[in-house]
Order: C-alpha cells, then sequence, then structure tokens
C-alpha cells in the first residue's frame, strides 16, 4: 500500500470538503463496502431481533443494535483504507477479515468510544495506526487539533440526518399499513413500546435497522476522509504524491542521471497489521547542513511567518429590547387603523386592476395581434430574397393564387410557377420565421420547410417543389391540369393569415 | 483518482472548478435560511397582529411570498447565495457553472416541497446521498447544482530567500508542488520536511536543509522573482 | 429529398422515359444487392455507384478493417465483372501493375503479359505505399483507360474503375499522392465506422454460416452485364444539365480558390468533376435532369481530396469537409 | 516576450476588468446591463486569451492563478441571469402560454379527466346519496360548510368588511397557490404526487359542490364560487399538467437519458407555472373582492360568471394560435 498509489485526490481541503469526499467515496465503492457490511449488519441484526423476541422486550433491539454499531463499523473503514490506497477487495476477502476485525480492540472500548463525539475520526487512528497507550494519547491530541469540532459536528449532523432518514423509511414502510391500526399520536414516531401494536413495532424496527444500515457507512466514510486530510496537512502527502511524480517523470525523460537517485520506494503503510509509525516520525535523513537550518531558522523567525490572521466578525453587542406597550386602547387604535388601511389596500388592488384594463383597452390594438399570434417584431427580419427569388410580401401581388392561375392560363407556365413557389416562401418565411439562407437550394429549403408545416401543406410543397424544378431546370411544362391544381390550392396552404 | 471536483468547460475553452457541497454544509444553510424565515415571521407577526384582519391578511402573504420566493429572490439578485448559504459559503449554479437562472431557480424552490417530504427535507437528504454531484430532486430537475464559493486568491506565503533557477525545466503541476512545499514546509515538522525534500534531491542536488533551501530558493524563481 | 418524379412533355435529349427509368432501376438494384454484403453504410455505397456511372474512379479514405475489399467484390459481382486487387509496395514496380513484354523461348516471340490493371474493378490497396513512378503507372491507366507495353497499346476492358485505398493511420514511410494526381480520382470517399446497430447486424451477418471471417459476397445477386454498365454510363453522361446548374457548379469551384481558409483550392477539373458526379446522383433519382440540389449533395466527396488547408487550420484540426460545409453555406444557389 | 514584459502590457487591461466587476459587484446584481456592454465581453475574452497564453509558456502560476481567478469572477457575471423583459412576459401572455397549453394537450386532457372525473362522480354520488360526504370529511368540517353557505345563516346576507377581504385574498393567495405548487412538485415522484392532488382536490370540490346543491344552497354556493372557477379550477389542471410532465419524462424518457429528459421537460413545465401563478393570482383577487360582494343579484353573478369562463376558453382556444414557439 503505497501513497503513490491512492485512489483519491490528496490535496489539503477544507474540513467540510473532506467529508464530502468521504461521503463520495462511499457512492463510488458503494459495492466492496456494502456487500461485506450488509452480510454482517443483517446476520447480527436477524440474531439480535430473535434474542429480543424470545426476551420479549422489542426495545432492547434498537438500543443493543444502537450500541454495537463501532463493532461492525469497522468493515466499512477496514474496506474503505484498502481502496483507497488501490486494493481491490472482493467481498470474501473482506469477510475473511472480519474476526480479526472484531478482536481488534477490546470490548470494552466499545462502551466508552460509543459515547465519544469524534467516534468515527478517532476510530482510524485506533484501528490503523495501531498505537497504544501514551503515544496514541498523544498522537490523538495533534490530530485533534483542527479537525476534532468538524468530526463532532459531523456526528450531531449524522445523528440528526439518522432520525430523518429513520422517519422517511417509518413513513414510507407504514404507508402499506391498514389505517385502521389504532396507534396513538405520541406513538407514530416512536413506536418501540409494548403498548403499540406489533405490526408497527415490526415497521418501526425495519426503518430504524434499514436507517442505519444505510447512513452508517457514509458516516464512517466521512470520518475517515476527515482523517486523511489532517494527515494530509501535517505530513504533506499531496507533496510528497507530486514529487514522487516528478521524479518519475524525470527519471523516464532521463533527464536526471539515475546514479543521482536516492532510493525513493517511500511507502507509507497503513494498515491493521500495525501502521508503522508515521513517516513524520521516521527520522533516518540527518541534518546535513546545519547552516542551512539556521537559514530556515531565521527566515520562518522573520516578519511573514509571524503574521497573526486576523479575523472580523460581528457580535451583537447589547440585545435590543422590544420595548412593549400595553395599552389597550393604543391597540384597538391601530385595529382601527388595520381597517383603514384595509379599505386602502383594496383600493389600490383595485384601481390597479382597473388601470391595467384601461392600459389594455388603450393598447388593444397591439393586444389583439398578439392574441392572434402575429409577433410585435420578429426576432430576425426576415429574408428579401431567396436565389435571386424576390419574396419580401411587397413585392407579390396580394393574391398570388389568382395571379398565378392568371399566368397559367395565359400559358406563361414559368412565371406562373415561378410566382407560387416564390409566395410559397414568403409566406412560410413570415409567418412560420424560418430562416431560409441565399445559400438554399430547393432540396434545402424542403427540408426546412417540412420540419415546421403540417402533413397537407407539406405534400403540397413537395409537389410545388418538383413542379418548379422541372420547368427551371428541364424547361419541361408539367401538364396543364397539374398546373392549374397547383395554383388552386395555393390558397389552402399559404393564405390562412393576411 | 476520485475527486469531489466537477469539470466544466466554458465556451471560451477555459476550464471551471465547480466543487460541489454536501449534506451537512447544505443542511446548515437551509437551517439559517428557516431560521431567518422564522424570526421575520415572529417580528411581522407581532408587528401586524395590532392590524387585525388586515394584519393578518399582509402576514398570510408575506408567509406565501417568503416560503417560496425568499430562496428564488435571492439566488437571482446575489447571484446564486440566499443568506444561509453565504454563511457557510456556498452558492447555486446551473449546471454549467453560469450563475442560477431564473426558470432553474423557481424549478428547484418549487420543488422542494417534494424534497421536503415525508419529513423534514428526508427524500431530498437520500437524494443527496446517492448522488455525486450531491443533488437533491430540485436540483436534478432544475440542472442545478449548490458548490462552494471560490475563495478570493491568496497571494503565496514563500520564505523569502534569492531565488535560484531550477536545474531542470519543470511543469506546471510540479512548480505548484514546489511552491505548495515552500508555503507548508514550516507547519511540516522539520523532519518530515527534510524527509519530502530528500525525495526531489536528484532535481535540488542537495539533502535534507540545504535541500529544503535550495527549493525554497526555486519556489521564490518560480513566483516571479527572477 | 426529391421524390422520384416521371418525366413529362416533350423530351429533348435522346434517352427515352422508358430508357432512363429503366437504367435508374438498375442502379437502385445494385444498390439494395451491395448493401446486403455491406451493411451500414449505405451513403458510401450510393457514392462508389456514383462514380461507376460517372465513369469515374474513387480515392477511399478508412481505418483498416472497414470491409472494402468486401465492397469491391460485391460491386464487381452485382454487373458480373472482373476484380483484381494490388496491395501497393514500397517495391512494387510500374509493370507489376500494368503487365510487361516477355520473351517467350519456345515460339521465339514477346509476349505481352497483362498485369492485374486488365480487370473491370481494381482495387489499390494502399496507394501512397508505393514509389511515384508506380502511382504514375496506375494513374495513367485510368486516364487513359488503356495500358502501353512495347510501344503497343491495349484498351482495358470497360467499365474500368480504380479504387484506390489510402490509409489515414500511419503516414510513415508512404509517398503521398501530389495534389495533382489526386485531381484525377472523381471523388473521395470516407468510411467511417458503422453505427452499433449495424455493426451487430454485419456481425451476425458475417457469423452465421460461415467460417472465419471469408468474406461473404453470396447474398449478392448479379443483375446485369458488364457491357450495360457502359450503357448506363453514356446515359448519365447525356443528363440534361441547366446552364444555371453548371454555373452554380462553377461557382463552387471557383470559391474553393479564394475562400480564406483554404490554401489551394479546386482546379477547373474540380467543377467538371461536380457536373459528372450530380449527373449520376440525378439518375440514382430517377430524374434525367441535374439541379442544384444534386450538385451540393455531391459537393463534399467531390472537393474534398481537391482542396488543401491553410496550414494554421490544419494544425487546429479542422477537416476539409468543415471548410466546405461552411463554404457551401455562402455560395449562391442559382438564380432565377 | 518574457514575463515581466508581458505582464507589464497587459496589467492596464486585467485592472480595468477587475474594476469592472467590482462595479457591477457593488451593485448587487440590479442593474447589470453593464455587464452586457461590448467593452466587458471584449475585456474577458482578452483575459481568457492571456491566460491561454500564460499557461502555454507556463508563466509563474502565481500569474496564472491571478488570471484564472480574475476569468472565474467575470465567467459569472457575464453568464449571470438576464432579467425577464417585458416583451418576452407580454409575448408569453399574449400567446406563449395559451399555445403552451394547446401543444400539450394530450396532458391537458389527462389532468383535466383525472381532476373532472372524479369531482363530477363524487358529486352527483353526494347529490343523490348525501352520507356520502363523510367517506371524506367529519361532520364537523361539514357543519362548517353547511353554517357558510346557509341562506339562514348570519354571515349571509352582511356585506363583508375591506379587513375581512384582505384577510381572505391572502388566504387565498397562501393557500391556494400553494397548493398549484405543490400539484406541480408532486409530479416529481413519477407523476404520482400531481395525480394524487388532482384526484383529491376533484373528490373534495365535487363532494362539497354536490352537497350544498342538495342542501339547496344553490344561491349562496353558485354565485360565490362560479366567478373565480374559471381561473383558479383551470390553474389546478394546469399545475397539475406540468406535474404530469415532469413524471412523463421520467417513466418514459424516450431517446434520451433520464436525467436530460427530466431536465428539459422542467424547463416546458416551469412555464407553464408561470401561467399557473398569473392564474392563482387572478382568482385570488376575484374570490377575495369580487366573489364576496353580496349585494349583487345571483344573475349578475352567473353572467359575470358566464363571461370569465368564456374568456377563460377563448384564451386558450385561439390566442397565439400561429404562435412559433
Amino acid at each position: 500500500m503505497q501513497i503513490d498509489k491512492v485512489t483519491v485526490a490528496i490535496r489539503p481541503r477544507d474540513s467540510w470538503e473532506a467529508v464530502d469526499l468521504g461521503l463520495r467515496m462511499n457512492q463510488h465503492w458503494w459495492k466492496a463496502i456494502y456487500a461485506p457490511w450488509l452480510i454482517v449488519t443483517l446476520a447480527i441484526s436477524a440474531a439480535l431481533f430473535y434474542l429480543c423476541w424470545e426476551m420479549q422486550m422489542l426495545w432492547l433491539y434498537v438500543l443493543l443494535f444502537w450500541w454495537f454499531k463501532p463493532l461492525y463499523s469497522r468493515i466499512p473503514l477496514y474496506v474503505l483504507s484498502r481502496t483507497v490506497f488501490g486494493q481491490q477487495l472482493r467481498t470474501l476477502d473482506s469477510l475473511r477479515a472480519v474476526p480479526s476485525l472484531f478482536m481488534a480492540a477490546p470490548l470494552w472500548r466499545l462502551l466508552f468510544m460509543r459515547l465519544s463525539f469524534i467516534r468515527s475520526f478517532d476510530m482510524p487512528v485506533v484501528l490503523l495506526e495501531g498505537l497504544k497507550g501514551k503515544e496514541r494519547r498523544e498522537r490523538m491530541q495533534v490530530l485533534h487539533r483542527n479537525s476534532a469540532s468538524t468530526a463532532a459536528w459531523l456526528t450531531v449532523s449524522f445523528f440528526l440526518f439518522q432520525l430523518l432518514v429513520y422517519f422517511t423509511f417509518l413513513l414510507l414502510i407504514v404507508m402499506f399499513i391498514p389505517q385502521d391500526v389504532d396507534v396513538k399520536q405520541s406513538q407514530i414516531l416512536f413506536p418501540f413500546t409494548a403498548d403499540v401494536p406489533l405490526l408497527w413495532r415490526i415497521s418501526g424496527i425495519l426503518a430504524f435497522t434499514l436507517s442505519i444500515v444505510l447512513l452508517e457507512p457514509y458516516y464512517i466514510a466521512a470520518g475517515f476522509a476527515l482523517y486523511l486530510n489532517r494527515r494530509t496537512l501535517l505530513e504533506g502527502w499531496d507533496i510528497e504524491i507530486a514529487f514522487h511524480r516528478m521524479i518519475d517523470r524525470l527519471r523516464h525523460s532521463g533527464s536526471i542521471i539515475s546514479s543521482l537517485l536516492l532510493p525513493l520506494c517511500m511507502t507509507i503503510t497503513i494498515g491493521l497489521a500495525g501502521m508503522t509509525a508515521s513517516p513524520a516520525h521516521a527520522s533516518q535523513a540527518a541534518p546535513t547542513a546545519t547552516e542551512a537550518k539556521q537559514t530556515i531558522k531565521t527566515i520562518l523567525q522573520s516578519a511573514e511567518f509571524n503574521a497573526k490572521e486576523k479575523r472580523e466578525y460581528y457580535r451583537q453587542k447589547n440585545p435590543r429590547k422590544n420595548d412593549k406597550t400595553n395599552d389597550s386602547d393604543f391597540l384597538r387604535w391601530f385595529a382601527g387603523v388595520g381597517q383603514y388601511l384595509a379599505v386602502v389596500f383594496k383600493a389600490i388592488l383595485i384601481i390597479l386592476v382597473i388601470m391595467l384594463l384601461v392600459w389594455l383597452g388603450i393598447n388593444h390594438a397591439r393586444w389583439s395581434g398578439w392574441l392572434r399570434g402575429m409577433r410585435p417584431a420578429p426576432k430576425l427580419a426576415a429574408p428579401t430574397k431567396l436565389f435571386g427569388l424576390d419574396i419580401r410580401p411587397e413585392s407579390l401581388p396580394t393574391d398570388i393564387a389568382a395571379q398565378a392561375l392568371k399566368l397559367w392560363q395565359a400559358g406563361n407556365a414559368r412565371q406562373a410557377l415561378s410566382l407560387l413557389y416564390r409566395g410559397a416562401l414568403s409566406r412560410l418565411a413570415a409567418h412560420e420565421h424560418i430562416t431560409l439562407k441565399e445559400s438554399y437550394t430547393e432540396g434545402d429549403c424542403l427540408r426546412v420547410v417540412t420540419r415546421v408545416v403540417s402533413q397537407d401543406t407539406r405534400q403540397y410543397f413537395t409537389r410545388l417543389t418538383t413542379a418548379w424544378q422541372h420547368i427551371a431546370y428541364a424547361k419541361r411544362t408539367p401538364e396543364f391540369a397539374d398546373g392549374e391544381a397547383l395554383c388552386r390550392q395555393f390558397a389552402a396552404h399559404f393564405e390562412v393569415a393576411t | 483518482m476520485l475527486d469531489t471536483y466537477r469539470e466544466i468547460e466554458t465556451p471560451e475553452g477555459v476550464e471551471l472548478q465547480l466543487r460541489p457541497a454536501g449534506p451537512i454544509v447544505r443542511a446548515m444553510a437551509w437551517l439559517v435560511d428557516v431560521l431567518l424565515r422564522f424570526a421575520i415571521y415572529m417580528v411581522a407577526g407581532i408587528a401586524l397582529q395590532i392590524f387585525g384582519r388586515f394584519g393578518m391578511g399582509m402576514l398570510l402573504i408575506i408567509v406565501f411570498l417568503l416560503e417560496w420566493f425568499y430562496p428564488v429572490l435571492f439566488e437571482i439578485y446575489w447571484r446564486g447565495e440566499t443568506p444561509g448559504k453565504r454563511w457557510l459559503g456556498l452558492r447555486v449554479l446551473n449546471d454549467n457553472g453560469t450563475p442560477v437562472s431564473w426558470g432553474p431557480s423557481l424549478i428547484r424552490n418549487l420543488l422542494r416541497a417534494v424534497d421536503f417530504l415525508p419529513l423534514f427535507n428526508g427524500f431530498g437528504l437520500v437524494t443527496i446521498l446517492f448522488n455525486p454531484d450531491f443533488k437533491r430532486l430540485g436540483d436534478l430537475a432544475a440542472g442545478t447544482v449548490v458548490v462552494y464559493k471560490d475563495k478570493e486568491t491568496h497571494t503565496a506565503l514563500v520564505p523569502e530567500t534569492d531565488a535560484h533557477t531550477p536545474p531542470i525545466a519543470l511543469r506546471l503541476e510540479e512548480q505548484r508542488a514546489v511552491i505548495n512545499f515552500a508555503e507548508r514546509s514550516q507547519r511540516l515538522t522539520e523532519v518530515r520536511a527534510a524527509e519530502l525534500a530528500d525525495i526531489v534531491a536528484p532535481v535540488t542536488g542537495s539533502q535534507g536543509f540545504a535541500g529544503i533551501k535550495r527549493l525554497y530558493e526555486m519556489a521564490n524563481w518560480f513566483l516571479g522573482k527572477r | 429529398m426529391n421524390e422520384p418524379t416521371q418525366p413529362s412533355g416533350v423530351d429533348k435529349s435522346s434517352i427515352t422515359p422508358d430508357k432512363l427509368a429503366q437504367a435508374a432501376a438498375i442502379a437502385n438494384r445494385m444498390k439494395t444487392e451491395i448493401n446486403k454484403a455491406f451493411i451500414g453504410q449505405e451513403q458510401v455505397v450510393e457514392q462508389i455507384l456514383l462514380a461507376l456511372f460517372a465513369a469515374g474512379h474513387v480515392l477511399i479514405e478508412g481505418v483498416p478493417g472497414l470491409g472494402k475489399t468486401l465492397l469491391v467484390r460485391a460491386l464487381a459481382k452485382t454487373f458480373d465483372g472482373s476484380f483484381a486487387r494490388i496491395q501497393f509496395t514500397p517495391d512494387l514496380m510500374p509493370s507489376d501493375v500494368t503487365g510487361h513484354a516477355m520473351y517467350d523461348l519456345k515460339s521465339d516471340q514477346f509476349r505481352i503479359r497483362k498485369g492485374p490493371v486488365f480487370t473491370n474493378l481494381l482495387l489499390a490497396d494502399e496507394i501512397n505505399r508505393a514509389p511515384a513512378k508506380t502511382q504514375a503507372a496506375l494513374l495513367e491507366c485510368m486516364q487513359e483507360a488503356q495500358v502501353t507495353i512495347e510501344g503497343q497499346a491495349m484498351p482495358l476492358p470497360p467499365p474500368f474503375m480504380t479504387l484506390a485505398t489510402q490509409n489515414p493511420i500511419e503516414q510513415e514511410g508512404t509517398y503521398p499522392l501530389p495534389e495533382a494526381q489526386l485531381d484525377r480520382f472523381l471523388l473521395k470517399i470516407v468510411i467511417g465506422y458503422p453505427t452499433e446497430q449495424d455493426e451487430k447486424t454485419m456481425i451476425t451477418a458475417v457469423t452465421s454460416g460461415q467460417i472465419g471471417d471469408t468474406l461473404n459476397v453470396s447474398a449478392v445477386n448479379a443483375i446485369i452485364k458488364p457491357a450495360t454498365i457502359s450503357t448506363v454510363q453514356q446515359i448519365v453522361s447525356s443528363l440534361l444539365v441547366d446552364g444555371r446548374v453548371s454555373e452554380y457548379a462553377v461557382r463552387i469551384a471557383r470559391k474553393t480558390r479564394e475562400w480564406p481558409g483554404i490554401a489551394m483550392g479546386a482546379g477547373p477539373r474540380g467543377g467538371l468533376a461536380l457536373i459528372r458526379a450530380a449527373r449520376a446522383k440525378a439518375l440514382l433519382a430517377g430524374r434525367d435532369f441535374v439541379t442544384p440540389d444534386d450538385i451540393k449533395d455531391v459537393a463534399l466527396p467531390a472537393l474534398r481530396h481537391r482542396i488543401s488547408l491553410a496550414p494554421e487550420l490544419e494544425i487546429e484540426g479542422h477537416k476539409p469537409d468543415d471548410i466546405l460545409g461552411s463554404l457551401l453555406e455562402k455560395v449562391e444557389a442559382p438564380r432565377k | 516576450m518574457n514575463q515581466q514584459d508581458f505582464e507589464q502590457r497587459n496589467t492596464p487591461v486585467w485592472t480595468r476588468l477587475d474594476e469592472m466587476i467590482q462595479a457591477i459587484g457593488k451593485r448587487h446584481g440590479k442593474d447589470q446591463r453593464d455587464a452586457k456592454q461590448v467593452e466587458f465581453p471584449h475585456l474577458y475574452r482578452q483575459v481568457c486569451h492571456h491566460l491561454a497564453i500564460a499557461r502555454e509558456r507556463q508563466y509563474t502560476t502565481h500569474l496564472i492563478d491571478r488570471l484564472n481567478q480574475l476569468m472565474l469572477r467575470s465567467h459569472q457575471y457575464l453568464y449571470s441571469a438576464r432579467a425577464g423583459n417585458f416583451s418576452r412576459v407580454m409575448q408569453f401572455i399574449g400567446g406563449g402560454f395559451p399555445a403552451l397549453i394547446r401543444r400539450e394537450q394530450r396532458l391537458f386532457w389527462l389532468a383535466m379527466a383525472l381532476f373532472v372525473l372524479p369531482a363530477l362522480i363524487m358529486g352527483l354520488s353526494v347529490y343523490f346519496w348525501p352520507e356520502m360526504i363523510y367517506t371524506l370529511m367529519d361532520s364537523s368540517q361539514v357543519s362548517q360548510f353547511d353554517q357558510m353557505y346557509s341562506p339562514s345563516s348570519p354571515y349571509i346576507g352582511r356585506e363583508r368588511g375591506s379587513d375581512d377581504d384582505v384577510l381572505m385574498f391572502g388566504f387565498y393567495i397562501y393557500n391556494n397557490i400553494g397548493i398549484g405548487f405543490r400539484t406541480f412538485a408532486g409530479g416529481m415522484l413519477y407523476g404520482l404526487g400531481s395525480i394524487f392532488f388532482l384526484f383529491f382536490n376533484g373528490l373534495h370540490i365535487g363532494a362539497v359542490a354536490g352537497y350544498l346543491t342538495q342542501r339547496g344552497y344553490i344561491d349562496t354556493f353558485w354565485p360565490f364560487v362560479i366567478g373565480h372557477g374559471a381561473f383558479e379550477l383551470t390553474a389546478i389542471v394546469f399545475a397539475g399538467m406540468a406535474g404530469l410532465k415532469l413524471g412523463f419524462s421520467m417513466l418514459a424518457p424516450g431517446r434520451k437519458t433520464r436525467l436530460t429528459a427530466l431536465i428539459d421537460a422542467a424547463r416546458v413545465s416551469i412555464r407553464i407555472v408561470y401561467g399557473v401563478i398569473g392564474m392563482l393570482v387572478i382568482a385570488a383577487f376575484l374570490e377575495a373582492f369580487w366573489s364576496s360582494i353580496k349585494s349583487f343579484s345571483p344573475e349578475i353573478k352567473y353572467i359575470v360568471g358566464a363571461v370569465l369562463w368564456s374568456m377563460v376558453l377563448l384564451y386558450f382556444i385561439f390566442a397565439g394560435r400561429r404562435h412559433a414557439d
């Protein structure tokens, strides 16, 4: 387990961000964590339940399952401490480790640890570093220095979360229970006493167990992440990783002569077999240059390292007191004012509404336009020309269809079709707000148009395009009847809004 | 590398790193907002009580507006912060890193009604715990994310020494590591600092405390003191 | 897209509507047949057929393993044509392609030994691996449709079409074709990876009842004789092109020369290629005249190998297709 | 160019941008038009460019960090929310809203059915079997309704004070719009919440109407509800419809991922909700200040009610017919 193989991003973080990272770890490795966790906790839960059931004391189950939580929460911690350092754990491996995990710390500590407010943060120290007695106390002191308060808040938060998730589950389960079960109001949320109907008691126990099973690994992971972060801060893990990477890169690119290399396989072992004392204690590099050390000392004594941080915050000096007046006449007077204000308020509201209506009346023209669906101002100016065809509405006769029919009947087929095609595009550009570019060929137009118009119009426009293409590029006139039909049907598709 | 960062590229091709905020801070921010609103109701209630029924009517309107629109208006006009979020250094952003806009803000705050079920944000909490970006249902539907605000730039506090050119060109992240070291070494134990400096002895060419000093000099150089 | 329309009214060209309809039917059946074997690349198949009917040659680009050989074999089978494949290597000599004269001791005579180029479809694999001389020999065959050995000109059997492939990935140790030579190809076709669904279909089609990955073209039916292809080619070349349509093609080609992102634009052959390919496209659509749409549709394959991008665009990873796409957006479609 | 030259040359740009950000920031976003002016985006893009150069040339981390921070901060302002402009709001009211409802017709009819059918069935059954009402309410609630609408009750026939009106206005705003919002939000539970609210509200309204009609309180009840009902009932159906849209997007996301389908659906639904808010405010206004007036005869109330209903219907059927979006 080398620190280089760490699979989470190591960097000094704010405490809460570290907690978030922990939650993220639990989400990410949920399979590896929850598989052994579920097997063990559910087995224990079943055994406890059976025991308490036999003893006719179901409430005891709640207490015991909660009390022994620190014991089985060693499983997620174990899994995490391996996975974070790149070791792949199978469920079976984790399960095999369970007995030794349970033995790892004396049981009496449970009683003591149970009430600790920073349980999840201390657990890694106790279980993974394997220090004892005074050494451990000192170590904990160092670690606690600026993480303990977050760790405590973490515990409080998770206690509340636990409660919340328990209620959530309980209410979800209870939804499926027939309503006529007689439960007192006071017992709805904590249905563990003997006078509650059995179904409710069991739902309560189920919700309670599930909430613990779901949340405890999150809590443990958060504490573990907090612990990692603290050590990162204390020992500069991120710097170490970056330095190792730098040297690796340089060595591969041949920038440094390998004979210069010192043995670089610094590893940090962290595991149950006993944590080698943290690298900070493993002093091997004797000070080589006392002079350099002196320099550093002087530097560190210089001003910028003794700068004190100044934080400003506001704090209430003298809580203001509400001066209460208990004059009933005074109050009555206010009530009268209230009456008066209500009239004013109501009047203002009504006047506003009337003004709105008047405004609408005045701007009647704009409104009716909107209501009929014409935009007050189109976002883009409609294109005026399309492959040389003038499609501005002004350039077209008002009654396109009639004009085209006249041309067609006069034998002016090309002009007739051109007029129809132009007219159709012009209407589409103006009303459907499609953008037609100069570079569009007939096929492009067809594609754009089919997206916005109805099935019927699409068919019509396809026919029109084909006819237009024939006359434009093959000088071939469609059958007389077809052309006439095109002219006559034009109105039905494009003359709706004028 | 597992991280809480969420990376986003802006249209200008620059990467943004968002740091989604987890359930605990968000719960605290929510609580602050709730308490604040509650305080307002109390004050308004007492003040309006004397106006009788008119006062009650006004109070109801105030309660309605605050319950539903307090977060929306703050998020829009304070660029993603409500008082609670500001207190805890959080802010709401659209998924693409831009400040939350009207539609999404309204969506996420109306859907709070579902997150709140069945009791005090139960559904919201469970969703947050399952979502990698710590989003509640409202955030999912609105396409928003609650993140930690970026801290103000801090100028690196590196021990003043002579600057010294590094013997080899180092990459950006490597330069950062050196500067980080220089900044933080005084908070590490001396032995540990020397240990870290020894790792890069092939670059600095010296060991132990001399190595530390060389790293300081390099850091100064990287910081532009040339 | 345009619906196939029956030409009506007076026909000024020599082809009768009947013949045209037949030719279009043949073309489309060939398309269907090839698609049976070469799954999921309908666009590629269509472009190859365009080139075939326009009597042009194609340059194919695509990473290995996308079934180029299969495609060519399927195509050959549809018209019962012959097929040959040459793997171009650095030591390939011109005579290995064209053939050479050989002294026959028995008959005391020179005998001409015909090279692999004497075929209907020639697949020239990784053409950029052969030295320039060999490439030139092939290109000459393509251009002239005949081979000269020992001063004796020998025509290649019609139809003759070359499908040269270029491997886009490795460029080391290759002799890229110079721009002037690339110009000889009517179209450049890019074969991409098939979609997931198509890939699945392809794999089932290949693996069912087949041992190994021998190319399976048994599903493809022969529809016509090689001679018919020549007839269709003739019909295609006589399709009507309105003056304004050809102007449009010319406008596109000219625009490539002044477009800012293009270092070298298409030569006069570019405009011609557009029209040739567009004619074939019109045939596939069952039309006897060319519309601006046909031109636009074939613009990418017909032009993408005829332009070279400005170096800075190339560095930024732009593709000729992107540039041509935005260029087409700016060229006005025919007027009036 | 070495770093010092680079910094020297570009520092004016950076300080200018920094100043602009601070100037905008001080106004707390009330007026961000400055940010949309030409200069700001231009400066911003320039800094992005500088940042890219600084990274490329491996300038010092300090400089890169500084530029990065500057860029991040201006990014927030440049892409900040635009205040909804007046003409867009007007366009929405003028045609966008009804067009939107019509585009989502199928959902509308579904929500409508979920609301109206229970109301009708419950209404009729209570009308014929009055005791059915006790399946929904207990006797104290029922007698409350009795009291409120009984022609013999002391409340009827007496004009209400303005302060009562304001109180009720506040209550309707608080209660009814809240119900509308919850009906929408319930859609997030795969549509179940919306269905529940629609169904339950339908039952309840149907039961009350059926019961009061059966008791013969026709002239006190119907004139009261007819006016604001036009807005209130339709708005509840719309809210349910917006919720159902959310629900459907999760049940049948089509070719999108469930999440993108949800986000897309939410964008549309929220526009419906805008309309719902507007309608419920109108409804609350009418209910508090018009419906409660006792001095008009029921006939006038019915006529006004009919006018309001037809206005609503015509608006949603015809307004913005050819609206593009």
